[in-house]
Order: structure tokens, then C-alpha cells, then sequence
């Protein structure tokens, strides 16, 4: 039977894999992949917490303005790598290095 | 609420004896009726996606004083048949230097797309397969795959003409999206629904409750939403991403025999899916004009066939349309969409929404004619 | 029942499409299987009853961002789609060192532990009944919206235009 | 407060299930009723009669993606606009409707705010951002271009 046991699971793999995903790759498109994973396994929690545990929508109120902020972070995102891309010819996260020292 | 077919079908009495036979298990009923319903609903929207390019083509030659397709069967009309035959066996040719996997995949998303907004699509009051709660939000949000489709199918050609294509239908299916939503949105602020099946019951009776003559601001939205509605399905004269004289074919420009075929399919059928919606969220569905009671069956295919109806006038609309307007440049298109379109449903918007407080509820006919 | 298998194959769409945006090295690829994870998402949204947020999650999504991430790709690649040492297999040799290696493992097992300490009194704590019957949650979250949380509803609208007009700021073409 | 069943979700994932049913069916159909006769010519992307040069794959112009960012933003406020609407006309009828109507418009204003910005910087205009990006390498078609906007302005 579903519990929220289930839920849980399947979103710390989601959280995980995200967070592999932001550390592994190199091109920045692909580390906004991570960071949207790891912004829905969040949701999915709420969600489920909001079903199993107490029994009011505030979860799925949280899970949309999650949602509304993921688009916004990735539309800023993407807008910054597009930018990155213009000054330097690519999109490989060690480039970044103009604010190092 | 959530009214299913399974649920108006629960209510007759031969329902009883169908649960006799199968048991106690209902779920195996239940998945057999939808199965049953939704292999019809695919077949039918296939024959009519399949009739729309003959309807295409014959209605074409009406208007330019041709004969029209008229070997094949009785004037024709057997013709999307040798069509569908002749497209499989057409050799099925891939450019080396394709990516495989998303060339495969996109036709793909195309259908799933497609097929997916007729779960939702409310052809009568009993046969409609589900009513969900947020019907029309999901329509409108799962119909977005076939955006995808499109840009994936112009990329993974990896031909200059079709990434061409690919990436103007994307932004040309994206942007006409929101004039559209927006237009919708109008509708479900004045009858505070979501769901088609109550959306439709609110039109009941008389043509003057359709929500197009609500008032002057839906009467707008109607005009927007379809003229959006057309750019979204790439018909012309928007239809741009496979503009032949210029693109050669747009995104499907590599795609040969059964792929082309699926996308073809997916753009005809999306077609209907337009209109009917058109039909039932803004003239009336399929209310009969009078009132009469829905528990006899056989109303239900009276009802399935005024909706029907109302959906292949459009249909008419469209292919006349096309005929009859010059295609659009690539900068009007978006200025089309983004300085005309987008405001004046933002306007129409507003307008529904302070004619709710105003007038409290009340359509411009009651407002006139009384209750 | 119908609920038991919907939510096995959305937590399989999920999970398998996550493991391969993980491991796929085009990037184009990965895209496309995050859509299919996410499409997963809403499946699971959909079993706890939240047609709402499932619809939402369909429309942000996949009309949206991922069309949105494809633009990006689409803008920004041309030469370099496909990038060595993006995946796991290449991971090892570019991080770290001992040190670094040590403290993950520490940190990991804590992770794990803990996680399985919390999963295992959860599984016995929550067995409450969901056969398959769900109130219509829209009109809830319409109320709340306009009620209990009309300072967020306004708000994110501030802050969708300033992630409009940043956005615009920074992506537009230079005159230089 | 009305219920629904999960099973009314069945149709949506027995016609997406149709679809991918209907696209291997057709899929197996066409390989075996095709001839299967490749040759290097036939396995090149179109471009009209010439040899395919280079990949189509290259780096493409921004003005796709402030469309893209310009919907997106739309998007995610017309979901936020949808549970509102539902709830609109029962608000009124409970004789909120100025205290919605409010809300509603500020919300619709602030989206307003920005489409209007785009427009005045020109992120609608199609063809004038492109000519920005060209002004680079030939700044005599853009400055002819500017006064013929002026004039006709």
C-alpha cells in the first residue's frame, strides 16, 4: 500500500540525483537540470505531507509558489547563461573565473 | 462530480447486469469501458483527421474551381485511405547525421500530445470519457507537448530548413499560447468553473446563454481565442514553421512515409480539438436549445452530433481561412501576437471581470430582457 | 487499485528519467528526460489528489521551462553538445582529493542513517486511508489564495516581474 | 464537498497509452510494407539539390529566447490567475466583489507593468533587435533603417 513512506523515497532519490547532477556536470544548462530536480523533489514532499499528515491545502499553496519560483529562477538562469555565452564562446562552468581573486 | 462515462453509464439498468458477470471486481469493468470508449474516441478522431485532409484538399478546389480528389471511392472520399496506405509504404529515410533517438521521439510527443486533450474533450453529456475538475487548465497544458514535438522534430533533423522551422513553430506555438489562455481564463471567471461538463450546463437553453453573447468582452475573447487557436495548430496564414515556399516544409522537412504521416495526423486532429473546444466553451457545446431530459440515450448521439457540428463549421472556418488570407511575415506574426492579440485579452480579461462585480453575474441578454 | 498502478509507473517514469539525466552526456538528451521525470511528478501530484498542482506542474513544465531550457541549449551550443567527462564516469579524477572523499563518506553515512531512522518510524506511523477519493481541491486553493495568502499571491507577481525585466536586461543584444 | 474518484484519470493514461500503441503499430507496419534501399545520397539532409554543408546545430539569435522568457513569465501568472477566476463569481456573490475585483486588477496591473516595459524596450519588436545584433557590421543599413522609423513616425 502507498504511504507517505513511498512519497518520501522517491523524492530523497529525486533530491539526491539532483544534487549529483549539480556537482557532476560541467555545462550550466545541465546544473539548472539539477536545481529543478531538487526544487520538485521539495514540492513533492510538501505535498505529501500536506495529504498525509495535515490534512490542508497550505502544502499545495507551497508546491505552487515552488513551482512559480522554479520558472522564475530558470528563466534568470537561462538568461545568464545565454549572457556567459556571448562573453565567452561557452558554457563550461569552470570558465566562471572572472571573480575569483 | 467527476463525471465519467462509467459513472452516467452506472445508471442504466444493463449496468447491473454488466456487474453481475464481471463480479465484484469493478476495476476490470471500469478499465473495459474506458477501453472500449477511448479505442472509439481514437478511431473517430482519426477518420475525421483522416477526412480533413480530403475536406482540405476538396474544399481547395471549391474555391479555386477545380475538381478536387475524386478517383478513389465515391467522390473521393476514400481517398485519405490510399493516402495513409501510400505513407507506409514509403521508404522510411533518416539523414545520417540525425540524433536518432529525439528523431524517433518527436512524432511521438506530437500524438501523445494530440491524444491526450480528447480524454478531456466533452462531446455530450454522458459519453464524454472524464470531466476532470481542472479540465480545460489541463487541456490547454498538456496540448503544449506538441510545441515540443515540433522544435524537437526540427532539431533532430539536423537540416537547416527544418531547424528553421522547428525553432519558429516553437516560439509561434509558445507565444500564440498565451492569447489563448488568457481567453479561456476569461471563461472560466465568468462561469467559475474549470470543468467542461459545468462550463457546458451553464450555456444551457436558449443561444442567447452562450458565453459568446455573455457580454461584448467574451464576444471578443471568442474572436481571439479562435484566431489564436489557429496560429497554435500552424494553420495559415500562420502557418509559418512549414511554410513551403520558403522553409521547403518547415520541421518535418526530413521526415518521410509514417513519421510524416503521424505529424500530419497530430496537426488535423488538433485541428478538431480547437474547434470543438471552441464550441463548447463559447457556443454553447452541445446543449440542445430546448430542455429535455439526457437520461434517454439515444440523446446522447444527438448531442455528440450538434457538438460534432458546431466543431466542422469551424473546421469549415479554418480551411476557408486558409484559402482566403496571404501567409504572414515572420515579424507580423509576433507583433501580431504580442501587440494586438495579448492585450486585447488582457482588456477582455479585465472587462469580464469588472462586468461580474457590475452587473453581478448577469449576461448582457438578462440584462436586457430580464430574468 | 487503478491508484497502486498509477503510482508505480509515475515513480518509474520519475526515477528512471532522473538516473538519466544523470547519466546522459547530450545534453539535448537530458532535457527531454527531465521532461519525462517531470511528467512523473505530476503523476505522483495526481495520486495524492492534488489535480490542481499536477495541472500546473504539466503546464509550467513542460510548456514552459523545458521548451525554455531547449532555446537555451539551442543558443548557446552549436559546437559542444556533447561534453567529455559530464557524467559520473568521468567525475572521479577532477574532484577532490582523500580529504575531500573522507568527509562525503562521513557525511553520507550520517545522511543514511538518519534517513533510515526517520523512514522506518514513518512507515509504521502514517497508514491513513487513501482508496482512491479525493475532494476537489481547486476551489480550496482559490480561497486560500485570495484569503489566507493574499500578501504571496501579490507578491510573487512582483517577483515574476522582476525576473521578467532582469531577465530581459540581461539576455537582450548589446549595442557595442 | 464533492469527491472524485482517481479512476476518472484512467482515459488520460489509456489514450496516451493509444498513442504510443498507434505510433509502434504504424511504426511496425511501414517496416515491413517499405522497401529498405539506402544509398549515401539519399542519407544527407535536404538543401535543395546541394551537398549538406556543416550542421544545422549552431548557436541561433536571442530574440527566440526573450519570447520564450516573455511567455513564460505569462504562463506561470495565468496559472496563478486560474484558482482566482473559479472562485471569482462565488466571491462576488457573497458580496466580496470589490475586495476581488481589486486584487485581481492589481495583479493583472503588475503583469501589465511588465509587458509594457518589454515594449517600450523593444523586446517585442522582431525586427528591431535583430537590427541591433547587425548594427555591428554594417551601421549604415541601421541608421537608414532608424530614419525611416523616424520619419514614418
Amino acid at each position: 500500500m502507498i504511504s507517505l513512506a513511498s512519497y518520501l523515497i522517491i523524492s530523497m532519490i529525486l533530491f539526491v540525483i539532483g544534487l549529483m547532477v549539480m556537482i557532476a556536470r560541467k555545462n550550466i544548462v545541465a546544473i539548472l537540470l539539477g536545481i529543478e530536480l531538487v526544487l520538485n523533489a521539495a514540492a513533492l514532499n510538501f505535498v505529501a505531507y500536506s495529504k498525509f499528515v495535515t490534512n490542508n491545502l497550505d502544502g499545495h499553496i507551497f508546491a505552487l509558489f515552488i513551482i512559480v519560483v522554479a520558472a522564475a529562477e530558470a528563466a534568470v538562469g537561462l538568461a545568464i547563461v545565454i549572457r556567459f555565452f556571448q562573453l565567452k564562446e561557452t558554457i563550461h562552468v569552470d570558465e566562471a573565473t572572472q571573480l575569483r581573486n | 462530480m467527476n463525471q465519467t462515462v462509467v459513472s452516467f453509464l452506472a445508471q442504466y439498468e444493463f449496468f447491473d447486469f454488466l456487474t453481475k458477470i464481471f463480479g465484484e471486481n469493478s476495476l476490470l469493468l471500469t478499465t473495459l469501458i474506458f477501453l472500449i470508449f477511448s479505442v472509439a474516441f481514437v478511431a473517430v478522431a482519426a477518420t475525421i483527421g483522416g477526412l480533413g485532409t480530403y475536406a482540405e484538399r476538396k474544399i481547395s478546389a471549391d474555391i479555386q474551381m477545380r475538381m478536387g480528389p475524386n478517383r478513389v471511392g465515391p467522390y473521393g472520399l476514400l481517398q485519405f485511405l490510399a493516402d495513409g496506405v501510400k505513407m507506409m509504404m514509403k521508404e522510411d529515410i533518416m539523414p545520417r547525421t540525425a540524433d536518432k533517438f529525439l528523431f524517433y521521439l518527436a512524432p511521438l510527443l506530437c500524438l501523445l500530445g494530440v491524444f491526450a486533450t480528447l480524454a478531456v474533450l466533452p462531446v455530450s453529456s454522458g459519453f464524454t470519457l472524464t470531466d476532470l475538475n481542472v479540465g480545460v487548465f489541463y487541456l490547454i497544458a498538456i496540448s503544449s507537448l506538441v510545441g515540443l514535438g515540433v522544435f524537437l522534430g526540427g532539431y533532430a533533423s539536423n537540416s537547416k530548413w527544418s531547424m528553421l522551422g522547428g525553432m519558429r513553430g516553437a516560439s509561434q506555438i509558445i507565444s500564440y499560447e498565451i492569447p489563448v489562455t488568457l481567453s479561456v481564463l476569461a471563461i472560466t471567471l465568468l462561469s467559475g468553473s474549470m470543468s467542461f461538463g459545468k462550463i457546458t450546463d451553464l450555456q444551457a437553453g436558449f443561444i442567447t446563454n452562450w458565453f459568446v453573447f455573455h457580454n461584448p468582452f467574451a464576444f471578443l475573447a471568442f474572436i481571439v481565442y479562435f484566431v489564436g487557436a489557429m496560429a497554435e495548430t500552424n494553420r495559415a496564414p500562420f502557418d509559418l514553421p512549414e511554410a513551403e515556399s520558403e522553409l521547403v516544409s518547415g520541421y518535418h522537412t526530413e521526415y518521410t512515409g509514417m513519421r510524416f504521416g503521424f505529424f500530419a495526423l497530430a496537426e488535423y486532429i488538433e485541428v478538431f480539438v480547437v474547434s470543438a473546444v471552441a464550441a463548447a466553451l463559447f457556443l454553447g457545446g452541445y446543449n440542445l436549445p430546448f430542455h429535455i431530459s439526457i437520461d434517454f440515450l439515444p440523446i446522447q448521439f444527438v448531442q455528440l452530433s450538434i457538438l460534432v457540428g458546431k466543431a466542422l463549421m469551424l473546421y469549415y472556418v479554418v480551411i476557408w481561412a486558409r484559402w482566403t488570407f496571404p501567409r504572414l511575415r515572420v515579424d507580423h506574426l509576433m507583433s501580431v501576437c504580442w501587440k494586438y492579440l495579448t492585450p486585447i485579452a488582457i482588456f477582455n480579461l479585465v472587462g469580464c471581470a469588472v462586468w461580474m462585480v457590475a452587473f453581478n453575474g448577469q449576461s448582457l441578454a438578462q440584462l436586457i430582457f430580464g430574468h | 487499485m487503478f491508484l497502486n498502478t498509477l503510482f508505480v509507473m509515475s515513480a518509474l517514469l520519475t526515477v528512471v528519467s532522473a538516473v538519466l539525466v544523470l547519466t546522459t552526456k547530450n545534453i539535448m538528451h537530458s532535457c527531454v528526460f527531465l521532461l519525462g521525470s517531470l511528467i512523473g511528478i505530476a503523476g505522483l501530484y495526481a495520486t495524492l489528489g492534488a489535480d490542481f498542482v499536477a495541472a500546473t506542474q504539466v503546464m509550467v513544465y513542460v510548456g514552459g521551462v523545458v521548451i525554455l531550457m531547449l532555446f537555451a541549449v539551442m543558443l548557446t551550443g552549436g559546437k559542444d553538445f556533447v561534453s567529455k567527462a559530464q557524467n559520473l564516469m568521468g567525475l572521479a579524477p577532477t574532484m577532490g582529493n582523500a580529504w575531500t572523499y573522507g568527509v562525503s563518506a562521513l557525511v553520507g553515512l550520517v545522511f543514511l542513517f538518519t534517513n533510515i531512522q526517520l523512514l522506518t518510524r514513518l512507515g509504521t506511523m502514517s497508514k491513513l486511508k487513501n482508496d482512491g477519493a479525493f475532494e476537489s481541491t481547486v476551489n480550496k486553493i482559490g480561497h486560500l489564495l485570495v484569503k489566507d495568502h493574499i500578501l504571496s499571491f501579490e507578491i510573487s507577481s512582483v517577483l515574476l516581474l522582476g525576473a521578467l525585466v532582469g531577465a530581459a536586461i540581461i539576455a537582450r543584444p548589446r549595442k557595442q | 464537498m464533492t469527491t472524485t474518484q482517481i479512476d476518472g484519470l484512467m482515459p488520460i493514461v489509456i489514450m496516451m497509452a493509444a498513442a504510443v500503441v498507434l505510433f509502434f503499430g504504424g511504426h511496425f507496419a511501414s517496416v515491413i510494407l517499405s522497401p529498405k534501399k539506402p544509398t549515401p545520397q539519399k542519407d544527407t539532409a535536404y538543401e535543395c539539390g546541394e551537398e549538406a554543408v556543416g550542421s544545422a546545430w549552431s548557436a541561433f539569435n536571442v530574440r527566440f529566447y526573450v519570447v520564450g522568457l516573455i511567455f513564460i513569465i505569462f504562463d506561470v501568472e495565468s496559472v496563478l490567475m486560474f484558482p482566482v477566476a473559479t472562485v471569482f463569481s462565488e466571491m462576488v456573490k457573497e458580496g466580496h466583489g470589490l475586495f476581488i475585483l481589486t486584487e485581481f486588477l492589481i495583479f493583472i496591473g503588475i503583469l501589465v507593468t511588465g509587458i509594457i516595459y518589454c515594449w517600450k524596450k523593444g523586446d517585442l519588436d522582431w525586427v528591431r533587435s535583430y537590427q541591433v545584433s547587425a548594427r555591428r557590421n554594417q551601421p549604415a543599413v541601421a541608421v537608414k533603417a532608424k530614419e525611416v522609423k523616424k520619419a514614418s513616425a
